[in-house]
């Protein structure tokens, strides 16, 4: 292959297209990173939240529901799921000695559960709803699909709209306060309980917004909720727990790194490099990139 | 003795004691009715519980979550299978697996010890994963597919010797290891060693300025919960004639721990009993449905939130009081000399 | 307390098993057992093995059984995991005392039963693994293979691309690990041979969730032809990413016979049209007894059968003809009787080679069009087999 | 042996510019009450951190009984001869009052006996024998440590920290949050140990200070701002300004 062929076909539309698969990442590690930085929750069973979002679209798509209107619509169904979770299951634990074992255990069960659920309610096959924006974007020689142009689009979106609730608002201010002590936050007037239902509510519907855009792209299967985990997780380790600004560089920087190590060497070291940056990191900044949200 | 760390271990070696004569009783109805299968079944509980052990040396002892313990126990098996493929000698087998999962856990140990916690959580499921992938692909190793053909062997001791295809003899050898392993490990966690580890889940951060070492301690742990996993999984390939990469990934860890879930958290015989338990489970859940997972799934959620100490945990307390009220009925013998005893009397 | 109650099952069990051995044994029904994935990734196939099967057992016994006896199937979850599939199959072998074992996907338990059929001196049979090695290098005496292994897709799948695009450049695809990498490693042999360049190669991680990195090297490349043995989840993103980007056009994508198939073909939509494989099933085979499978197949399940339930459907009436053939289920007398057997399927005629125990079969090269696979090539059962590499027996 | 158990050369630390200990020396002799007395802020325990290994210094040296042990661990430093106690009560709340001091005193073993049976640790179980008894804790022996009292969990803490015959111990407020007599019974405790063992102290009651200390260091600011007996002390004009001033 000549230089100039590898520049156009290989490393150019490169970037632009680990834009998109970051921005996935991204997505699915953003409602991790806010349950686990200001919840102090490891939730393993986020993946399957994530399932349940794109299993929503599909269903609810297929009755003939706009896929714009399920934009909306599924995260706010994930809310309610979210608040019974985190009444049911956290809170009970919430206060044990070893919080991140219980609660990851906890969650680990769930997600056990959920998974054959979906497969009890759905089947075992792989589905896919259609792409809402068919056809793809030529620029310069790089080929985008038009619908990734718009994940990448509508991604940013929902990054900056989110760290605006968080860093911007009261009701940011009020969970930030919640995430760095509690007792201080519930005499200054902030309603602890209710916060952290929120909290991880929105955490849940993050991630059930994360599987509507994602389904079209990666299509639908019961165990779907594994893909993205542990990749999450080493966002969620790499950018600073619950820090949104880490999330989203780790997120992009740990998919090129990925996609290209796997052009130049084998893809099968893909893993090893993506876990041996969450080793470094743990080892040597265990803050991550950007520090923890609230205690910084 | 009135020691309450010890009177918890007195309670557990009784349900090891059960757990025993349950077995042999169960060894000795295999062995006149002919069967084959249960006494196999049986045997595979035990090898699995040896790898519940470890993960509950490591979570019940010291405090660390590991989700990748199959990683020393894959290796174990491994290791195991390409000893025996050469040499069909067990010790040799045994051996060669002890040694590296040794040198493996030091490694590992070297860096998942760096770390505390969810992230020693992560990390050991990472390195498990890692380790496991490169297996799946290595052909030397058999790939995907796994080695097969790993012969039965003779297991000598001295002048007698049992074959591994014997369901009895290799049921009754299994049961000896793996109880030997337990109580290996109950000794050492009942010695002043074993205390460093309880005081480190109790409160690490005070540990140091008592003047021990926590890496020191937590290396040991992590080391010989890898050994004991090692060993565990060197028998797996003598009971099942072949190893696949499936040992080493994330279902036989997270086995493991769900069995040491339902068993009891810190009580070391519960994992042994959360390991036959589970099995015993899947094969009952197993013959009605197929979504075996939503009922496992959700007895362990249980376990986790109300009953976090299992049902070992749940049992144990009552045979500790009998223990404590057969103790004081006599003169009531205790670790310090009587001279400070009768000293340390209520003014 | 719960030893006591494990104790009281097992010996219970045990005592009900004592008690069936010997006297029911040769009179009762066959008993087939079937360790097959029914939950986990795998789950899709082992579901077309259960239809096929149940569907085969429902026939034979409504035409009075196998020599006058009933036939029942003993199902077990093997979680697509050969160390729980060797637990259960001697489950089935110990307790249930099945006469005869099928059902395993991966090729690593089909292996690992294998074995253990010799361990305990029972016959098995695998109708969905294709990896050369079982009847080959790892051949067993126990077990037999009904479905078309890997070179027999390959070879004619080669065979058509020679004639319909002769000498076309090719690019491989493949998953990464061993099975992916020795199905491109077949493939592209026979298509070398066959004189088709090759443009490169690339293997992406099992269950990659963007393909999109490698489709620079495949457009720089200008491939004619690609070939793929993804499957099943991989498949659907591999294709449908493939076609987001615009790159099917003008390029023709073959693959392995599990690429494509009517678990994930649904999910891939209109990006598997135009996708052509060698494969020794498809539910379009104009003859009679195939339209009447395929008839009888739907009104049962709801659902066409692919090659995993025709392959299987038809283990049920080797296995028959065997029994009676022989005039006994005894593993010795059973084995000499499939050895050479000849018998008909919905696939055509199909006949197990004695030197491999691996049957030999028309194959089919199927393309896709309207979300059903069209045959468009046949190669001759004897053209297709290949060489017997087993030294074993 | 002579000298000072304890001699710190100009240690310093910062936090991100902030100096929180800024060279600070002073020595702490054998068998005496050495007292660091300062306003909140002043970076007493951060001072102790510093010496007890739980901080590595920036700059300086720290000798505990003559050996430098400039940023060794705590581990280190406990077996130089150092044990501390904390402001805020750091026990092990989950094991028995007896376990809590035979964990300490197991130092006093060879590390053999670390893996044999509990009871070949003779000399461990004797001393814990003898802190049960002498800190009156022996009908509490198999409690649970964090079921006792505040004033006993006080007391429990410079038991623990007894109990591995340490040649200097470091106690951080020894009586915050006592009552009055408590209070007043653990400075005579403080005053009996200092007979077999140096004592290095911070406490904010100051009266307890002038009437217990030899010899009182003042830190103000992350500064020694004076040092001496405690009348000399109380006298100094820096002292009053800085310290007495805000009283």
């Amino acid at each position: 292959m000549n230089a100039l062929d590898y520049l156009q076909f290989v490393l150019a539309p490169q970037v632009v297209n680990g834009l998109a698969l970051g921005v996935a990442v991204v997505l699915v590690a953003l409602g991790l990173t806010i349950i686990f930085g200001m919840l102090d929750v490891i939730n393993m069973s986020h993946g399957e939240f994530y399932a349940i979002g794109a299993y929503a679209a599909l269903a609810l798509g297929a009755a003939g529901i706009s896929f714009w209107f399920l934009l909306v619509l599924v995260p706010v169904l994930m809310v309610p799921l979210g608040m019974a979770a985190e009444r049911l299951l956290i809170r009970p634990v919430f206060d044990s000695r070893d919080r991140h074992v219980t609660t990851l255990l906890v969650t680990f069960g769930l997600a056990l559960v959920v998974e054959d659920l979906l497969k009890v309610a759905f089947g075992p096959n792989t589905q896919r709803p259609p792409t809402p924006i068919p056809g793809a974007t030529e620029l310069a020689g790089i080929i985008v699909p038009n619908y990734r142009l718009f994940l990448i689009v509508v991604g940013a979106a929902i990054v900056n709209g989110v760290a605006y609730v968080v860093y911007r608002t009261r009701l940011g201010a009020m969970v930030r306060a919640a995430a760095f002590d509690r007792n201080m936050a519930a005499s200054l007037g902030v309603p602890v309980a209710l916060v952290y239902a929120g909290t991880f509510a929105f955490g849940v519907a993050l991630a059930g917004l994360a599987g509507v855009l994602l389904a079209p792209i990666y299509s639908v299967f019961p165990t779907m909720g594994r893909d993205f985990i542990l990749l999450a997780f080493t966002v969620v380790i790499v950018g600073g727990m619950g820090s949104i600004w880490g999330a989203v560089v780790a997120g992009l920087l740990l998919t090129q790194v990925q996609a290209l190590a796997s052009l130049v060497i084998s893809p099968v070291w893909t893993d090893p490099i993506v876990f041996g940056t969450m080793v470094a990191f743990l080892v040597f900044r265990p803050q991550g990139l950007f520090g923890r949200l609230g205690h910084a | 003795m009135r020691d309450r760390l010890t009177l918890s271990m007195r309670a557990s070696h009784l349900l090891a004691l059960v757990l025993v004569t349950a077995a042999l009783a169960l060894a000795a109805i295999g062995a006149a009715s002919g069967d084959t299968f249960y006494l196999r079944l049986g045997t595979e509980a035990l090898i699995f519980a040896g790898l519940a052990l470890s993960v509950d040396l490591l979570l019940g002892y010291s405090g660390a979550l590991s989700l990748g313990q199959a990683l020393y126990f894959g290796i174990g098996a491994y290791v195991s299978a390409l000893t025996l493929l050469k040499v069909p000698s067990f010790w040799l087998a045994m051996a060669a697996a002890g040694g590296a999962t040794l040198i493996a856990s030091i490694v590992g140990g070297l860096i998942a010890n760096r770390v505390r916690g969810v992230y020693f959580a992560l990390i050991t499921f990472g390195l498990a994963q890692v380790v496991a992938k490169v297996v799946y692909n290595t052909r030397e190793l058999g790939a995907s597919d796994g080695m097969i053909g790993i012969p039965v062997i003779e297991i000598g001791f001295g002048p007698v010797s049992v074959s591994a295809g014997n369901p009895v003899g290799f049921f009754l050898v299994v049961l000896a290891i793996i109880m030997g392993l337990y109580g290996i490990t109950a000794y050492l966690l009942d010695t002043p060693f074993g205390r460093v580890l309880t005081a480190l889940k109790a409160n690490e951060k005070r540990v140091p300025f008592l003047g021990y070492s926590v890496w020191r301690a937590r290396m040991f742990s992590y080391v010989l919960a890898g050994l004991i996993a090692g060993l565990s999984g060197a028998l797996y390939p003598m009971l099942r004639g072949f190893v696949s990469p499936e040992l080493m990934f994330f279902v036989t860890s997270g086995n493991a721990v769900i069995s040491v879930i339902l068993g009891g958290v810190g009580t070391l015989i519960g994992a042994i009993y959360g390991s036959v338990l589970l099995v015993l489970l899947k094969s009952i859940i197993g013959s009605w449905t197929e979504h075996h997972l939503i009922v496992i799934g959700l007895i362990f959620m249980v376990c986790v939130m109300f009953l976090p100490k299992g049902l070992v945990g749940f049992i144990r307390p009552r045979i500790e009081q009998r223990l404590l009220a057969g103790a004081q009925k006599p003169a009531a013998p205790s670790f310090a000399p009587a001279r400070l005893e009768a000293g340390s009397a209520k003014p | 307390m719960k030893t006591t109650g494990y104790l009281t099952v097992a010996a219970g069990l045990l005592a009900a098993t004592a008690l069936t051995d010997g006297a029911l044994a040769q009179s009762g029904p066959i008993k087939i057992g079937v360790v097959t994935p029914l939950s986990g990734t795998y789950t899709p196939i082992g579901q077309q093995v259960r239809w096929g099967l149940e569907l085969a057992a429902k026939e034979i016994n409504a035409g009075g059984g196998i020599a006058g006896r009933q036939v029942s199937l003993v199902f077990e979850d093997e979680e697509a995991n050969p160390a729980v599939a060797v637990q259960k199959a001697e489950k089935l072998f110990q307790v249930e005392k099945v006469d005869f074992l099928t059902g395993t996907v991966n090729s690593g338990s089909t292996l690992a039963v294998a074995q253990l059929a010799e361990r305990n001196a029972k016959l098995a049979a695998t109708t969905v693994s294709f990896a050369d090695s079982i009847t080959t290098d790892k051949c067993s005496p126990n077990m037999f293979r009904v479905n078309a292994r890997a070179e027999q897709q390959s070879v004619a799948l080669a065979a058509w691309l020679a004639k319909e695009k002769p000498k076309a450049k090719v690019y491989y695809l493949g998953p990464d690990y061993e099975m992916g990498r020795s199905t491109v490693a077949a493939f592209k042999s026979s298509a070398e041979k066959s004189g088709a360049p090759t443009g490169g190669e690339v293997f992406a991680p099992l269950d990659s969730k963007d393909y999109t990195q490698y489709f620079g090297q495949i457009r720089a490349s200008r491939p004619q032809v690609l070939y793929t043995s993804v499957a099943g989840n991989d498949t659907v993103r591999l294709l449908t990413q493939l076609q987001d980007f615009g790159l099917l056009t003008n390029l023709q994508v073959v693959g392995a016979s599990g690429t494509v198939t009517s678990q994930n073909i649904g999910a891939i939509g209109q990006a598997a049209e135009g996708f052509a494989t060698g494969v020794g099933y498809s539910p379009q085979i104009d003859t009679p007894e195939n339209k009447a499978f395929v008839a009888a197949f739907r009104a049962a399940n709801k659902a066409d059968p692919d090659l995993y339930g025709a392959d299987s459907y038809g283990l049920l009436f080797a296995y028959k003809a065997a029994v009676e053939k022989a005039g006994s289920t005894e593993t010795d007398k059973v084995r000499e009787a499939l050895r050479g057997l000849s018998w008909q399927t919905p696939q055509g005629a199909k006949t197990i080679r004695a030197g491999d125990h691996q049957a030999m079969q028309p194959m089919y090269v199927v393309r896709v069009a309207k979300g059903k696979f069209d045959i468009i090539d046949k190669v001759d059962a004897d053209k297709a087999i290949g060489p017997d590499a087993c030294t074993r027996f | 042996m002579s000298g000072p158990v304890l001699e710190i050369r100009e240690l310093g630390i910062a936090f991100g510019g902030l100096k929180a200990v800024d060279k600070v020396s002073f020595s702490a002799e054998r068998n005496r009450i050495t007292t660091v007395i300062g306003p909140n802020g002043a970076g007493k325990s951060t001072l102790f951190n510093l010496i007890s290994g739980a901080l590595k210094p920036k700059s300086g040296q720290l000798l505990i009984d003559g050996v430098d042990m400039t940023g060794a661990s705590p581990a280190r430093t406990k077996a130089a001869g150092l044990s501390r106690s904390f402001q805020i009560t750091n026990l092990f709340f989950e094991l028995t009052v007896a376990e809590n001091l035979r964990m300490a005193a197991q130092v006093l073993e060879p590390t053999a006996r670390a893996f044999l049976p509990l009871g070949r640790s003779t000399r461990a179980l004797a001393k814990t024998g003898e802190m049960l008894e002498r800190f009156q804790l022996g009908h509490k022996r198999d409690e649970l440590a964090g079921n006792l009292s505040h004033g006993d969990q006080r007391r429990l803490e410079i038991a623990v920290c007894l109990a591995s015959e340490p040649k200097i111990l470091l106690l951080d407020e020894p009586t915050q949050g006592m009552s009055h007599a408590d209070t007043a019974d653990t400075a005579k405790l403080v005053r009996e140990l200092s007979r077999d063992v140096s004592v290095l102290l911070i406490e904010h009651d100051i009266g307890l200070v002038m009437d217990l200390s030899d010899h009182v260091v003042v830190m103000h600011q992350g500064r020694k701002l004076a040092e001496g007996p405690p009348a000399m002390v109380r006298a100094d004009p820096a002292v009053q300004a800085a310290y007495f001033g805000h009283h």
